[in-house]
């Protein structure tokens, strides 16, 4: 370092915060998503790789009750406008209509673990049954995972966002925690079809 | 494992925890050559239920050994005890996964029970099969009813599912019948 | 810093504030704190690195010493060394370590320790998901070899295909562990993957755009969009594997309708981009040394990528080649040969531009490009036998022999550890600031060299007479014996060949030459800071002219001013033309991360003994995520704005 | 390279008096107490005996055994076996892919040399190239550090074009092969439509169960760890697994198929030659994977035809009294637990089937050379010779060995 650098430029304007793309955690996100979701494609390839491998389906069986899956998918689909809501005000900086958004998703969130719970109380197998009993349970298992893991986060930011720590940062957690949600609704409706329709079907 | 443990007292938990570890998944291959196995040791005895015996220091080698509680599994159907006794519930002999014990419910008495035969249809195996397989038999029947360490126990089989595998069976308290109640048989 | 009045001090880097004291400031910033907290803290990527390539490298030699353990069984016929029951742990362990415990995490190491150098950014991105990986990492590590040492060492070989790993034929918990082992090193590997994608997608210096990304980090970037697909697989069968095991899931019992190949399609769907995850860091090693020590730029920069890419694609495409003699139809089978097969021509691509970049250069023949000639040597004709493998009638004849475990060492130690061993002594006085001896690295690569060929050729022929993989002994009188024993004397010369290597590791860091900034006269930006790097690597950001910056401007980079220099800050820039976006905020050294893996260690392991160990293990695992996360200082002062 | 597994044909040793079974004999001809001692001695300088001692045997089965290689060697075989005097060596043997003995192992190793000698100059190309390469400027070694200029215009474009040619040389290259390799592929699966025989060979840990099907029930008949099949006619191998996946690989006559449990597998096996192969699982199964291999003999049909009535036939009744005792201690001990002895009330499927034991080249599938000292030794000791193999150590005294031994040897 004994030349004196030549400065290019002065980037002190630049902003310390962004939504979306231009900030870190938004890939950051995006990449543990296409992680997730390669693991639901996996899963559900094993599903059809085992139901290619037994004559009825499934095996010796009714398909499983729909009704509260099916009521499960319409909850989340609806849950997508207010996910969308509290995403736009975040990305406004709007601190008052964040909260109530994100006090909106925390219940739409418990709720949807409510359901779920029936949900596998509903289950037509055990996992122990069977290939096909083991194969639904680790499906909705999985899914129930990202439930947890997403209303905890968003129950936790709730809570940041009635705290002093309010700051602009924390709007693109919000919105990156919106972005999640709405991947845990997409990977809700191709294995709601895998669980509830395909066993119809074929 | 032996130098380091004087060392420190994690090493020395960590050698507890390898002779643990070691007893559990020990792969031993089975049985003395012939001429080097004495007479059978325990094939005269008679053992009847509720006396009490000291423990045959192969209680832990059997039963806490994964492998052995294997082969057990494998051979009571290669045997075909699984005639009888079904997949423990029971069938023509009593069934093996609950909590009553006929005969005694120690590895002990399970090992005179299966050399000697029991009136009412149990055979004696004595010189049908090798001793070290009679004890792997006998702690398989015990890890049945939850008896055995679930570390050890035998997994799901790759066959029909008839029951949980005997790493989760529910652990029975075991109940001694009548000492001289040989006539319970069958499902009671 | 507190209140909102402080934000006229705020000390940014640029002409008005002294080299000097932008320097200290910095330092006292970006410095990890002193002590055993620091250290167990610590979020800074060189030194996270650091322990990474340790780590893997003490890896490697455990896992070198099964592998001499094995060789000595197999020296001569029926050898009474080990037990099979040992011996049979021992190959497992040599190849879940080599495969899970070294080849990935170093690469990766290599990854978190140049990547943000080689793009001129102050820190990784989400410096302590890369401390927790470490962690995580480390503890499946130690777990599995604890494990090994009592007794508990999985026995059913790396690949662990069931039913023989399931739980009627592997009793015990010795095949859980390796299970676990799994979960334990995928978490790091992915969390390191999204580091690096993050990492090179945003916090690139200005002016590196896409066409100006050293070829080094477009191989990590491709190797970490791999590992982003590829892991998810092993994860998913290898928590199936468990479950049965565990729970008494159907998913491999074919007679309640599971499937034992469905555990070959998941594995290798993993397993064979597994490879290039190895091998494509590795040629970012090699386009990273053959220029400079060519001394001239790497010839076809568009071809490399482009080929870096491809493989990346057709990787995902192959994973039948190991399965065609279990008895799929075969004209599958016949596709997955044109695909194999197809994946030679992106590896051609490459070999002929090192080749040319050689060529044309003014080569200085140092050790690291000792090491890149020995890998072409042995690489391409580990590519070339991977060629017949492709072959679906061949591969029936050599399939599981001893012809296969020659072609991976050769794609795997030629492809992947000898441009390792190069990268190291490249990158060494970078990383220390000392130079490793050159004389001690010929010696290093001549016996590496002659010891590796000598112990893996003779395996191809032992495989085409009929040596199966897996034998803990083999008979006399089949004509392997001699073979057999030639193997043993390469793997002990190559065992030598480690040692000089370790000695000159110890020897150099004591006593080794002092080595300046750029001691080879590199292009790349990892030159352009001290040796070793100071915590925030550069002083000032510097700006990217073109594809071999230090080549191109002598007379120093140009550099940008306006970063805070009192606080962690980074500089973001767009995706692909590295336009200055943000200046983001870069976390603080925490023990949070080291918690947390505490946690999900307990989590995991406890989850081998007993399934409620999940739901229990999950709530100090949230205490740990909560307070990873939560804020802990007052918000920053919103800056003003200043035009 | 001299293969002592396979005895050389008309071996004198193999003929009349067997001596390992005599040297067998005369050890277990000693008394209960020194039963011990003999087998003692046996381990000889601490080493495994019986399996070490036994292969030096010569191998003590009926069979005139021809020598390995040569004579059918097909032309491009002979070509490329002259390009690779070094390799040629190595090649010929029971259990070697080069050396082989059927239509589809003729073509894999046909396709294989000609892979090799295609990459093979490739591989000298690239070297070459690299030594030039590597030295064309050696004389500018002692410039400094730092780059040493700036690529040339025309040589970046002599390199470019170097490149794609390189590149669609390489593609056809691969597609070339790509097409040879599919077109023997073709070829082999042909050979299934003209298969005659079936065979179902059922893996086991660490045995092959062989069941020669015959649409006749009881013409249908079982054997372990061998395989005869007459010569130039295709055999259907119906492969199945009772316990984890093997694989099985006869090497001078095909590649290997898998034997998965739960699935079925096929696979077909010619032999143009007469002589003994050897076949060895090729996927890890366990502790004795090491050991789980099978022989397969190919002779002229006649007495292929013969073979299998005597193997129709139930077991031959013991001839002496030390037999008939080595019946009766059969019959009533553990060893009935397990195996079958045709005509006998021994029908247990759990082992192998004995019926025709002593008839068989080898012993714990390929482990030892039939002979009866060795079948002594494995008796005796099973989990010294093969640890963790299912073959429990039996509570014989040393008479009562002897009797069975005696019993055994004559089930030819």
């Amino acid at each position: 370092m004994e030349r004196a650098p030549r400065f290019a430029a002065d980037l002190a304007h630049l902003p310390t915060s962004a939504h979306g793309p231009r900030a870190t955690t938004w890939w950051g996100t995006l990449g543990f998503i296409l992680i997730e979701a390669t693991g639901f494609a996996l899963a559900a390839a094993a599903y059809f790789y085992l139901m290619g491998q037994t004559e009825t389906w499934p095996p010796g069986q009714s398909p499983p009750d729909w009704l509260w899956g099916t009521l499960q998918l319409v909850l989340m689909l609806a849950s997508l406008w207010p996910n969308w809501w509290t995403d736009r005000v975040a990305h406004a900086d709007d601190l008052r209509k964040v909260r109530i958004g994100l006090v909106a998703m925390s219940a739409v969130g418990l709720l949807t673990l409510v359901v779920r719970a029936f949900e596998f109380g509903a289950l037509n197998c055990r996992w122990d049954d069977n290939a096909y009993g083991s194969m639904v349970w680790v499906l909705l298992g999985l899914h129930a995972t990202h439930l947890i893991t997403d209303v905890g986060d968003t129950l936790v930011l709730t809570v940041l966002m009635f705290t002093k720590h309010v700051e602009p940062r924390r709007f693109t957690d919000v919105t990156d925690n919106c972005v999640y949600w709405n991947f845990v609704v997409a990977a809700w409706v191709p294995l709601w079809a895998l669980l509830y329709v395909v066993p119809r079907v074929v | 494992m032996s130098s380091p443990c004087r060392r420190s007292v994690s090493l020395a938990v960590l050698a507890v925890l390898a002779l643990a570890a070691c007893d559990r998944e020990e792969r031993e291959p089975r049985g003395a050559p012939v001429g080097e196995s004495g007479p059978q040791a325990i094939a005269q005895g008679s053992l009847y239920a509720g006396e009490p015996s000291p423990p045959d220091p192969r209680r832990q080698e059997y039963e806490g050994n994964a492998y052995h509680l294997a082969q057990g599994k494998q051979l009571y159907v290669w045997f075909n005890c699984n005639g009888c006794h079904s997949n423990g519930g029971g069938d023509i002999g009593p069934p093996l996964m609950d909590d009553t014990w006929i005969y005694g419910d120690s590895l002990e008495n399970i090992f005179a029970t299966i050399v000697q035969g029991r009136p009412n249809g149990m055979p004696s195996f004595r010189n049908k099969i090798p001793e070290t397989q009679i004890w792997e038999i006998a702690a398989y029947v015990r890890s049945m009813s939850g008896q055995t360490p679930t570390a050890a126990s035998p997994g799901r089989n790759d066959s029909l599912n008839a029951k949980p595998a005997e790493q989760r069976a529910p652990k029975a308290e075991p109940k001694q019948s009548n000492p001289g109640g040989p006539q319970v048989e069958g499902r009671q | 810093m507190s209140p909102r009045d402080a934000s006229p001090f705020i000390r940014r880097d640029g002409p008005a504030l002294e080299e000097v004291e932008t320097y200290a400031r910095l330092e006292r910033t970006w410095a990890t704190p002193p002590g055993l907290w620091g250290w167990l803290s610590s979020v800074d990527h060189k030194q996270v690195g650091r322990r990474y390539i340790v780590t893997a490298f003490v890896f490697f030699l455990l896992a070198g010493l099964l592998a001499l353990a094995m060789r000595m069984q197999l020296a001569g016929p029926e050898q009474t060394l080990l037990t099979p029951d040992r011996y049979n742990q021992i190959f497992t362990m040599h190849g879940t370590t080599m495969m899970f415990l070294f080849a990935v995490p170093v690469m990766e190491a290599f990854a978190i320790y140049l990547v943000p150098l080689m793009v001129g950014t102050r820190a990784i991105a989400f410096p302590r998901l890369n401390a927790f990986s470490y962690w995580v990492y480390l503890a499946g590590g130690v777990m599995l070899w604890v494990a090994f040492i009592l007794n508990v060492g999985p026995d059913v070989g790396w690949f662990s295909y069931v039913p023989l790993a399931g739980p009627q034929f592997s009793p015990g918990k010795r095949t859980d562990f390796w299970a676990q082992m799994i979960t334990f090193t995928e978490v790091a590997a992915l969390a390191v993957a999204v580091e690096i994608i993050v990492t090179v997608f945003k916090q690139r210096a200005p002016g590196m755009s896409l066409n100006r990304i050293p070829l080094f980090v477009w191989g990590q970037l491709v190797t970490s969009f791999m590992v982003v697909f590829a892991m998810p697989a092993v994860m998913v069968s290898s928590s199936m594997l468990i479950m049965d095991r565990l729970i008494g899931t159907h998913f491999f019992n074919p007679a309640e309708g599971g499937d034992a190949l469905l555990w070959q399609h998941l594995f290798w769907f993993f397993g064979h981009p597994e490879v290039y995850i190895i091998f494509l860091p590795a040629t970012g090693f090699v386009s990273s040394i053959l220029p400079t020590f060519a001394r001239r730029p790497i010839f076809g920069y568009t071809a490399l990528v482009l080929a870096l890419v491809a493989t990346g694609f057709l990787g995902f495409g192959l994973w039948v080649h190991h399965m065609f003699v279990t008895g799929l139809p075969h004209l599958g089978n016949s596709f997955y040969t044109a695909a194999s097969m197809a994946i030679a021509v992106p590896s051609g691509i490459q070999i002929f531009c090192w080749l040319a970049t050689l060529w044309d250069g003014r080569p200085r023949f140092a050790t690291p490009l000792l090491f890149v000639i020995g890998f072409i040597v042995i690489f391409v004709l580990g590519g070339l036998s991977g060629i017949m493998l492709a072959s679906v009638p061949i591969d029936s004849q050599v399939h599981d022999t001893y012809f296969v475990v020659a072609h991976f060492h050769y794609v795997l130690i030629g492809g992947a550890v000898f441009p390792l061993f190069g990268a190291v002594y490249y990158w060494f006085p970078k990383f220390t600031g000392r130079m490793l001896s050159e004389r001690a690295g010929a010696w290093n690569f001549g016996l590496f060299f002659v010891g590796f060929n000598l112990a893996f050729f003779p395996m191809h022929i032992l495989g085409l007479i009929g040596m199966p993989r897996r034998v803990y002994s083999y008979p006399a009188g089949l004509g392997w014996d001699d073979l057999n024993l030639l193997a043993t004397a390469g793997a002990t010369i190559l065992a030598a060949g480690v040692l000089v290597f370790l000695g000159n590791v110890w020897h150099s860091l004591k006593y080794g030459l002092v080595a300046d900034d750029n001691p080879w006269g590199a292009a790349t930006l990892e030159w352009a800071t001290t040796s070793p790097p100071p915590s925030f690597n550069f002083v000032h950001i510097p700006v990217v002219t073109g594809s071999n910056p230090l080549w191109e401007e002598p007379d120093g980079l140009p550099v940008v001013g306006g970063l805070r220099v009192d606080q962690r800050e980074l500089l973001l820039t767009s995706v692909v033309d590295a336009e200055p976006e943000v200046r983001e905020p870069s976390p603080e050294p925490s023990i949070w991360p080291l918690l947390s893996a505490t946690a999900v260690t307990i989590l995991f392991i406890g989850s081998i003994f007993t399934p409620w160990a999940v739901v229990w293990g999950s709530i100090p695992l949230a205490v740990g995520l909560i307070g990873w996360f939560w804020p802990k200082s007052a918000p920053d002062t919103p800056e003003p704005v200043i035009d | 390279m001299t293969a002592r597994l396979a005895a050389p044909s008309p071996s004198p040793a193999g003929r009349g008096r067997d001596p390992c079974a005599a040297l067998g004999e005369a050890k277990l001809r000693l008394p209960p107490a020194q039963a011990l001692l003999a087998r003692k001695a046996w381990e000889g300088e601490g080493k495994v005996f019986p399996r070490n001692l036994a292969l030096t045997l010569p191998l003590c089965g009926p069979l005139p055994l021809p020598p390995g290689a040569g004579e059918g060697a097909a032309p491009w075989r002979r070509a490329a076996l002259a390009l690779c005097p070094l390799a040629l060596s190595a090649c010929q043997g029971i259990q070697s892919a080069l050396d082989p003995a059927g239509h589809q192992s003729g073509r894999i190793a046909g396709l294989w040399w000609l892979f090799l000698a295609v990459l093979a100059a490739i591989y000298a190309l690239v070297l070459v190239l690299l030594l030039i390469a590597a030295f064309r400027s050696r004389r500018r070694r002692s410039l400094p550090p730092g780059p040493a200029f700036r690529p040339e215009e025309p040589t970046e474009r002599r390199l470019t074009r170097g490149l794609t040619a390189w590149a669609v040389g390489t593609a056809a290259i691969v597609l070339t092969l790509t097409g040879f390799s599919y077109a023997v592929d073709r070829d082999i699966l042909a050979l299934g439509h003209r298969a005659e025989l079936t065979i179902e060979v059922t893996a086991k840990q660490w045995w092959w169960q062989v069941k020669y099907d015959d649409p006749v029930p009881n013409r249908s008949f079982e054997t372990a760890n061998e395989i005869r099949l007459p010569v130039g006619v295709p055999v259907r191998v119906v492969l199945k697994s009772q316990d984890v996946i093997h694989s099985f690989w006869v090497p001078n006559l095909h590649g290997k198929t898998d034997l998965i449990p739960g699935r079925v597998n096929e696979t077909v096996i010619v032999a143009d030659r007469e002589g003994r192969y050897r076949g060895q699982c090729a996927e890890f199964c366990g502790f004795q994977h090491a050991n789980m291999a099978l022989d397969v003999v190919a002779m002229p049909r006649e007495q292929f035809d013969a073979w299998r009535e005597s193997q129709l036939a139930p077991a031959s009744a013991p001839s002496d009294d030390r037999s008939r005792e080595g019946q009766r201690v059969f019959l009533t001990s553990a060893c009935v637990m397990c195996h079958t002895v045709r005509g006998t009330t021994a029908a247990s499927r759990v082992g192998p089937d004995l019926t025709h034991v002593a008839a068989r080249p080898s012993l714990a599938a390929g482990t030892l050379p039939y002979s009866k000292g060795n079948l002594a030794g494995w008796i005796a000791d099973p989990q010294r010779i093969k640890p963790g193999s299912q073959m429990p150590v039996v509570d014989l005294s040393a008479d009562q060995l002897q009797s069975v031994l005696a019993y055994l040897d004559g089930l030819k």
